[in-house]
């Protein structure tokens, strides 16, 4: 490990904390319309859609942020965004 | 005592720090040609095409990629060297204080030179003293021999891990870069158990740090606490150094600052930089006349030798002789030592000379020093004539 | 509240993240991506160099960052001589790593210019990517000499009079061995670039093209979709220069005789709505003549 | 204790702060301290430049220019018409000329003809007459305070080849051949 008495950050999940906290609306996956072609973990900007085995996907609520670009991009119209009731 | 050894040689100042930086062994130097520098860069670039010196010599686009370019290598594990002057030291001023900021062990040689408008190219210190709040050691060299001894101990002291700051070794535009003047130098051998390779690297792939991020207002105030701690320390690391080279080199090697007949002195100059060596003369001269005169000569000016307090006992006036000046204040060390001599009911008087390479002799020394053996107060003189 | 299904929640993640989530980011902001998608390619072996821009802010503060890669910031115009430094100071370690900056185009095309156009000239080993939301956004939208003709910014507020920068054209006649252009819509181009970027010595230079929902006023949602229009539209064209050799690349390779009109892109940004007819034919204008030009080089 | 200020006037190009240098390097050589200060204002090819030099067996502190030299060394007698080489020159100081017809100007007046050596040993280089090894030699005479050998080995070492051995026979040519008037 690097010892240093300077300013000197690590990598870390969250390092804006929970960036979930920012989101208006909610994208959610309609598993039954899903065709797991995987382009929504592609462009989700932020990473927080998650690839699973078996090309399954799930989208990490802690830190996405609702910007919709996954429902935007859906092929199959299968991710809707729902207003965040908080 | 004369003594000549195969180590006595005679070199110009510029050249007398490229040697010097040769033999600490830096891997990356990255230098912008400015005048009066030029000449040391061109020694370096020529050490490297005969292959007596292992380096990248990284050829920039103007001063502040020099910097940029050696904190860079410097935070990736090199030892590495950079040099400027004047304009050039003006448009690395970001990066001056990036380097500070992040105390990456740097060292900078800088030839003091005036400041544009108007054109100068001759020398003083204006340049050097803007860049005193910017958390670098500053040290300031008083002839050829001082350059060299400078620029090997400031490696030791940049790298040393109570401090761990840039050091800058400031030396006077012409007067001592162009100057041919004696000088002794180390062996090899010598200078790599001074300054042994250095281990120093923010860049690890299994531990991926990030260099330099953001800082919260309240960590931020706790680093520059640090760093304010560190320029304290290094103080006590370089007295410790110039001992350390006093035993390598075999010759007398102060610290902080060097005491010129002031131990009984009643009358002291303080100076830093080249014209302490006219000063000196002037002392020389007016101690021939049996008048108790002294000089304190800064060999540091950041941090600001705390010592200053202890060799002033005794003394009742102390004339500042400064080659630059703080628009709306006064001279600069001037000021500095009023502040630190606060209550001591020393009498301090400031005279500003030698702006942009304005002639100064130990006559003028005399003269002015002569004025105040006789009585005559001042708050701050320009010698223009 | 869940949505979730058991089977899924259930079930183990199978790609790596290369750049984490939860970091600073404007939702919809496609730089995380950019440097996820970057550094699946480069590997764990690279330095970041990251000059003041919005990426400053991504990157995190000293309590964590998301590169999982070191990091090095960077003044606003230092960074390609930074980069200069690490990557000389990685050649004389001998070690089989890279040297990445990573800048805005306000870094890149107006402060840092002398810079890059020195580390260009000096081939020094690096690839440099600007990511281009085609104005100070850190700061909060103001124009720089890449933000397009016509384009509101809180400096040009009745729309920029002058035309954009055509960096990847001047960086082409510094005559380095790899130019590409690259879009976040087409993150399979350019990956393919950045691939081809690594495996190349001497200074390469990437340039990427990425929506700004705030800086051009747009729904977050369709950072994507604008940048795949600016591609369709011809606005934007994809192509890449390896040594010397100018070629078309994905959908652009197809849009030489006919493309959208820019229209198309300019109506879903706000930045673009107080455009008459007349300033929309200019701008359709330059691109077409741009496209000429561009024929010229692919014969 | 011996001290010597000197003061070398020449055209850019005559190779004067060198002539100041090599001298300084004979003083170290054999002990003793030097300073060689060029004019500090960048040097044109042609136009009246100034060096100059501080000699002593003693640490020298002083870093300024030369005012009130004991010797100065005139490389090109037109400099006469342009400026006066003699200010500031010491009452009791000495001069050195580079002419074969001198004329009395000090009490102390050397001259050599430094234009004749380098004729006789073919030292020129485009165009220029090399003369500064030979007003060296001459000097090290007048300051007395260095040996001819010194100077001529630190000469040899100066120029590569060939060129160093001339150069030194230059500079004892020049020792050997100056004489005061």
């Amino acid at each position: 490990m690097i010892d240093y008495p300077i300013p000197i950050g690590r990598p870390r999940v969250g390092s804006a904390g929970l960036t979930g906290e920012w989101r208006l609306t909610r994208p959610v996956i309609n598993y039954d319309k899903c065709t797991k072609c995987r382009l929504c973990v592609i462009y989700c900007p932020e990473n927080s859609i998650d690839l699973l085995e078996g090309f399954d996907v799930r989208i990490d609520y802690d830190y996405c942020k609702g910007c919709g670009v996954c429902a935007q991009i859906c092929p199959q119209k299968a991710i809707d965004m729902v207003t965040e009731v908080k | 005592m004369i003594s000549v050894t195969r180590n006595t040689v005679a070199m110009e100042g510029n050249h007398a720090v490229a040697y010097a930086v040769k033999q600490t062994k830096p891997q990356v130097l990255s230098v912008f040609p400015i005048t009066p520098q030029t000449t040391m860069l061109e020694k370096l670039a020529e050490y490297i095409e005969r292959g007596e010196l292992k380096a990248e010599l990284i050829k920039v686009e103007g001063e502040h990629s020099a910097l940029a370019a050696v904190y860079g290598a410097a935070i990736s594990g090199s030892r590495v060297f950079t040099a400027t002057s004047s304009q050039g030291l003006l448009y690395m001023g970001e990066m001056i204080y990036w380097v500070g900021g992040e105390r990456v062990p740097i060292v900078s040689a800088v030839a003091t030179r005036a400041i544009a408008e108007p054109w100068s190219i001759w020398d003083d210190h204006q340049d050097f003293f803007t860049k005193r709040d910017s958390s670098w050691i500053m040290m300031m060299a008083e002839n050829v021999q001082d350059a060299y001894d400078m620029t090997i101990q400031a490696f030791k002291i940049s790298e040393d891990k109570k401090v761990l700051l840039p050091v800058m070794v400031g030396f006077d535009g012409f007067i001592l870069t162009h100057t041919m003047e004696r000088l002794e130098i180390l062996d090899d051998e010598d200078v790599e158990r001074f300054v042994p390779p250095r281990e120093f690297n923010l860049v690890d792939f299994s531990d991926p740090i990030n260099v330099g991020p953001l800082a919260q207002p309240d960590d931020y105030m706790k680093f520059k606490r640090d760093a304010m701690i560190a320029m304290r320390q290094s103080e006590e690391v370089i007295e410790r150094t110039a001992h350390e080279y006093a035993n390598l080199s075999g010759r007398d090697q102060d610290g902080m600052i060097e005491c010129f007949n002031c131990n009984d002195a009643e009358y002291v100059f303080l100076t830093a930089g080249a014209w302490s060596g006219d000063a000196k003369e002037a002392v020389r001269r007016m101690r021939k006349e049996g008048k108790k005169v002294g000089l304190i000569k800064l060999r540091v000016i950041r941090p600001f030798p705390e010592k200053v307090r202890e060799v002033v006992r005794g003394v009742s006036k102390i004339v500042v002789f400064d080659r630059e000046y703080s628009f709306g204040f006064g001279g600069i060390l001037a000021g500095e030592l009023k502040s630190k001599l606060y209550g001591s009911g020393i009498e301090i008087m400031s005279v500003i000379a030698g702006l942009g390479g304005k002639d100064v002799r130990p006559t003028h020394f005399q003269k002015v020093m002569n004025d105040v053996i006789s009585g005559e107060k001042f708050q701050e003189r320009w010698l223009n004539d | 509240m869940t949505e979730i299904p058991e089977n899924i929640r259930s079930k183990r993640i199978v790609r790596e993240q290369y750049f984490f989530r939860g970091n600073a980011a404007c939702p919809g902001c496609p730089i995380p991506k950019e440097l996820d998608l970057m550094l699946e390619i480069m590997g764990k072996k690279t330095v970041l160099v990251v000059p003041a821009s919005c990426s400053t802010v991504i990157m995190g503060d000293i309590h964590g960052s998301p590169s999982t890669v070191p990091v090095i910031h960077s003044a606003f115009a230092a960074a390609p001589a930074i980069a200069s430094g690490v990557s000389r100071q990685i050649k004389l370690k001998g070690e089989d790593a890279k040297v990445v900056v990573w800048a805005g185009d306000g870094a890149t095309g107006d402060i840092g210019f002398a810079g890059l156009s020195g580390a260009a000239e000096r081939n020094e080993d690096m690839i440099y990517i600007c990511y281009d939301n085609e104005a100070f956004m850190n700061t909060g939208i103001q124009r720089s000499s890449l933000t397009p003709y016509g384009a509101w910014t809180t400096t040009t507020p009745a729309g920029k009079r002058e035309f954009k920068k055509p960096l990847p054209f001047i960086m082409m006649q510094h005559k380095i061995p790899y130019v590409a252009t690259a879009s976040i819509a087409y993150p399979f181009d350019y990956q393919g670039k950045v691939r081809k970027a690594k495996e190349i010595q001497g200074f390469r230079y990437l340039h990427l093209l990425s929506p700004c929902p705030p800086g051009w006023r747009f729904d977050s949602s369709l950072t994507i979709e604008i940048a795949r229009l600016a591609v369709e539209t011809g606005i934007w064209p994809l192509f890449e220069v390896l040594n010397g050799k100018f070629s078309l690349t994905g959908i652009s390779k197809t849009l030489l005789e006919k493309r959208k009109p820019i229209e198309e892109y300019l109506k879903l940004q706000g930045r673009f709505s107080k455009l008459d007819k007349k300033e929309i034919e200019i701008m359709q204008e330059a691109v077409d003549s741009m496209w000429e030009d561009i024929r010229k080089m692919t014969n | 204790m011996m001290n010597w200020e000197i003061v070398l006037k020449g055209r850019g190009g005559m190779g004067i702060v060198s002539a100041g240098e090599l001298l300084v390097k004979a003083f170290v050589k054999e002990g003793k301290y030097g300073q060689s200060i060029p004019y500090f204002g960048g040097e044109r090819r042609g136009a009246p430049v100034t060096s100059y030099v501080r000699l002593s067996d003693e640490p020298i502190y002083m870093h300024r220019e030369v005012y009130n030299p004991d010797l100065v060394a005139v490389f090109d007698m037109s400099l006469f018409n342009v400026t006066n080489p003699l200010e500031g020159l010491k009452e009791k100081g000495s001069l050195l000329l580079n002419t074969k017809n001198p004329r009395s100007m000090w009490n102390k007046t050397y001259f050599l003809d430094a234009n004749g050596i380098a004729d006789k040993l073919n030292l020129s280089m485009a165009g220029w007459k090399l003369i500064n090894t030979a007003m060296l030699g001459a000097i090290a005479k007048v300051v007395n305070m260095v040996s001819v050998g010194t100077v001529e080995e630190i000469v040899e070492q100066e120029f590569e080849g060939e060129l160093g051995k001339i150069n030194a026979e230059a500079v004892r040519i020049g020792y050997e051949e100056v004489r005061k008037i």
